[in-house]
């Protein structure tokens, strides 16, 4: 057994590649799901089309990956198409893209998205955050939205203080009843500790695995919600050898994205 | 249910009229300075959109430029904004936001907590759709997102039940915005423009606003257009400006022509007080007097010459 | 004084081809309105920007005319945008088309139109015609339309068998009442002997001339409703020999188009 | 006022959840016969659309196979059909179409006022529109149009007054066709497709369609299409097959390649009675087994040959 040393931010990449499905559609958000569609596809999913709400379909973006670009030359290399961001959604919307990857400030029990501001109100919010972005068209339209975010208690909270993108809204059917398309919405969510689902009945978060090594008690102490407990918990496997050597030589060898705190873990 | 805010909004036949009396449809030569197109059709209070960020084919210079005139009380469509808000509120020029997706950095996010800007959270797939309700000459366009959200109670938009299927839905409101700026990479004197990659809302915008602004890399000759008609973005009757500005996207990347200055970049992200504000203004904005002189003082040819060479990928954008 | 020969049809389309406007924008409807374009843009408006339903703006059309392509690579040519429908009647919504011209088989009083079918029911028709096409948006959107038909007085008739595309519908008011959009409507009729217009206040028709040497009451004669009468009748010149060189010798120099009934007029 | 008769309609969801089950996203090669094409995906009564004329860039070869299958109970989605519809009628394999612009010529007129089909008066641009909305995943879209004629009252379309602006305003269903075909200039085995030219709703009815069949005058390499991703019109995974037919637009134009064949198209127009028509089809659909043999036997080389020579415009087209 050897001990493997990583940081949360690289767990949750690497956790959240696995996920995807190969020969499937994804639409990807900015930052990290970027990051992570990256690494899937280097790995996992090599026909995998992702989708970006600026207009590229199905780009095989070069590496190293360039932060905050979206529509820059080497992330959208070798699109299958390049169109506009009506057109982007109009793929979602249809059912067209199978998965969703977002990141998120806050989310509650039924997968419900803050991305706009934290604390205060919404004319003078405490701290205030980019907003939807295509966040919301995401969470609304693919199949199955995976939520990554840092494994924050404080971000897992009883009520999102601003719902910017819908996860279950109050409860089974509430997505349905306030027009949203049918059989969508979250599905996992990925954090730098542990794997969330869904519980089919009640659309309550439920945990389904924790970092190998860690007490699945101490993971979700201090949430705001008690999330549901899977009958058998997974394992959640450390980053492999292999995705470290991609993140950290290929992918973001300036470490500007996988930076964050060390952890370690036994394989 | 019902947004409860303030929305921009015209009448299709305002925005109609507006088009019939002030459009030329004359193909003549509308090429000048980026203060003359500035001054001539950004007003005060007016609403802007543009296309594409501060990082892509954004139109940065002629963005510095209404920061340099220091327009008053714009209205903007933060469409994948990202060091434009922040740069635009530093200067004193903007005081309401549709978001969108409302970057970088604490500067932006501190103005908003501090009640310098006022935010109106739209979403980017409604407000795209809102300029295509604009460009169809339609008063609004249904959407099924949107709908359980927080941000649609601030926002123009509106929950009818569908009378075809009887669920709800939502109705966005058409956006014609005063003024749309573009940076492109070419167009001819008449306004005819063509980009080579992604676009936002290209021909949506130009079609659904007053006014249309347009910065070229390079100004060709019309019957390239002609020869070759399918890569035509914009047609020149909805252009009011073209504006040569090569390097106009700078500290962003041109596709196929350059790459980002992430230095200028970094300094861009680096503003948080602002006191680092208005000592950014001052010494890249007000203290130069136009996109030539910045470029001269500020970024200079070696660095220039360093950015064309790492756009080395062109498939796609020639 | 000289005594000129040409065809009824010769003449409608020189008689429309006069009422354009040079640096505007047309919307051109399928058959006779494209000669029509062509004649007008090599003697009158040569910077006319023509719109064409299926995606071509500004084309600079090759002669001769190529009978029913609409899309075809002559009379496409050097256009300066190609792209769709949905497009091509955004120009038109938004009020960037000033004029339209469009054919009908029939016109009532208030300039609406009747090309879908004569006599019968609209299940089972006497006689079927194609139906709107674009003609509708055209008479919808674009400020001012221009219909040209063949001068039968059977075409005029009190009420249009079906109403395909708007004019001003049951008078003042009528078409703001309906949701079109404002200041739109039918602003000339061209036939084959007269040429006439609407009053301002009762949106009626009114014939503004007839062609030079016939006689106003003749031409009118056995239509389906009297129309209005300018206080000063045109004379409409008969087709000029330039006009007629381009049309017989370039544009449709195998005769498909402009042959019609001979007709002789002085000038 | 609300249109009174039937109604091609799906809603949005049950369309979602037909993309989800049955469209692919894994590209493999699709490349079949038009005889596999037609049979797999073209069922009896299915709705129908296709993109452009008779005469230019049309699936003339696809609409040939759909009439030798037999095909029976089609609706049509009538935007441009010229000779397309008459044949069809003739071939006993189309009931209803939308309108619309009916082409060509007395033999459809005839069979409308006998009732042999029925038709819906809407018009291009509704039809247009309706397709749009289908795209858009909603389950209508807004129009100014189509108001206030007697063409309403046999469409779908309804009239609200619109929440925004208190003016009525025409709201038309979205459309969703079972199958729609496009002949273009080149695809992939995947079925990845570019066109040259104008379109009519190339992507709108792509997006919007259960089954989409492409045939294509050329098949090239996935990789053509990611070397320049702004000229790809359709991407592989809304496509169901592709059937390599050169000429496959013939008797009509296919721009760049290859001109009109009036000799032919003028056997079409010719066609006034039903006896005429039932030869036409006998000689030149049912008695030939595919497109190569139509070719061969009625066509032959010297003929395509000379109609390639004629399409000497190249602008534009390559």
């Amino acid at each position: 057994m050897a001990v493997v040393e990583f940081t949360d931010t690289e767990f949750m990449i690497c956790s959240a590649a696995r996920l995807l499905e190969d020969r499937k559609t994804v639409f990807v958000g900015w930052g990290m799901p970027q990051v992570v569609a990256i690494l899937a596809e280097r790995l996992y999913t090599p026909h995998l089309v992702q989708l970006f709400e600026f207009g590229a379909v199905g780009p095989q973006s070069l590496t190293p990956f360039i932060r905050g670009t979206m529509g820059g030359p080497s992330n959208i290399y070798r699109s299958l198409q390049w169109i506009n961001m009506n057109w982007a959604f109009s793929y979602a919307a249809t059912g067209y893209i199978d998965y969703g990857m977002l990141g998120a400030a806050q989310v509650d029990q039924y997968g419900n998205l803050n991305s706009t501001f934290l604390g205060g109100t919404y004319e003078q919010p405490g701290r205030r955050f980019p907003g939807s972005g295509g966040g919301n068209e995401a969470a609304s339209f693919v199949w199955k939205t995976i939520v990554v975010l840092k494994h924050e208690a404080r971000r897992f909270v009883e009520k999102v203080d601003f719902l910017t993108s819908p996860g279950y809204l109050d409860g089974p059917g509430a997505r349905e009843r306030a027009g949203l398309p049918k059989d969508t919405g979250p599905w996992r969510v990925v954090t730098s500790k542990a794997l969330f689902g869904f519980d089919e009945k009640t659309k309550k978060m439920r945990l389904l695995g924790v970092l190998k090594g860690l007490d699945p008690k101490e993971v979700i102490q201090g949430m705001g919600f008690t999330p549901l407990m899977a009958e058998k918990l997974l394992e959640l496997e450390p980053p492999e050898d292999a995705e470290l050597r991609l993140l950290r030589e290929h992918i973001d060898p300036s470490g500007i994205i996988i930076r964050g705190e060390k952890m370690r873990a036994e394989r | 249910m019902q947004g409860q805010v303030e929305v921009h909004f015209t009448h299709p036949d305002d925005f109609r009229r507006w088009v019939k009396e002030n459009k030329s449809r004359d193909a003549v030569d509308k090429v000048m300075t980026e203060q003359e197109a500035v001054s001539r059709f950004v007003q005060d209070g007016a609403y802007l959109a543009y296309d594409f960020s501060s990082l892509t084919r954004g139109p940065q210079a002629l963005i510095r430029e209404i920061i340099r005139q220091r327009k008053r009380n714009l209205w903007i469509c933060a469409e994948f904004t990202l060091h434009d808000s922040p740069l635009l509120v530093g200067g004193g020029c903007c005081t309401r936001i549709d978001v969108g997706f409302l970057g970088y950095g604490s500067y932006i996010g501190r103005a908003v907590c501090d009640g310098k800007v006022q935010v109106f959270d739209n979403t980017n797939g409604v407000l795209a759709s809102r300029i295509l309700a604009g460009a169809r000459g339609v008063p609004f366009l249904p959407v099924r997102n949107f709908l359980g959200t927080d941000g649609l109670p601030h926002s123009g938009a509106k929950v009818i039940n569908d009378p075809f299927t009887n669920d709800p839905i939502c109705l966005v409101p058409a956006l014609n915005p005063d003024v749309f700026m573009i940076h492109v990479h070419q167009a001819d004197v008449y306004g005819n423009a063509r980009i080579f990659g992604t676009n936002l809302f290209a021909l949506e915008a130009a079609m659904a606003s007053k006014r249309v602004i347009i910065s070229a890399e390079e100004i060709i000759e019309p019957m390239e257009f002609r020869k070759d008609p399918g890569r035509t973005t914009i047609p020149f009757f909805l252009v009011d400006a073209v504006v040569h500005l090569p390097f106009g996207a700078y500290p962003g990347a041109m596709p196929g022509r350059y790459e980002i200055d992430l230095e200028h970049v970094d300094r861009l992200n680096a503003i948080q007080t602002e006191a680092q504000m208005q000592d950014h203004l001052e010494r890249y904005i007000y203290g130069v007097k136009d996109h030539l002189e910045f470029l001269e003082k500020h970024v200079g040819w070696p660095k220039l010459k360093e950015l064309m060479q790492k756009a080395s990928i062109k498939e796609g954008y020639q």
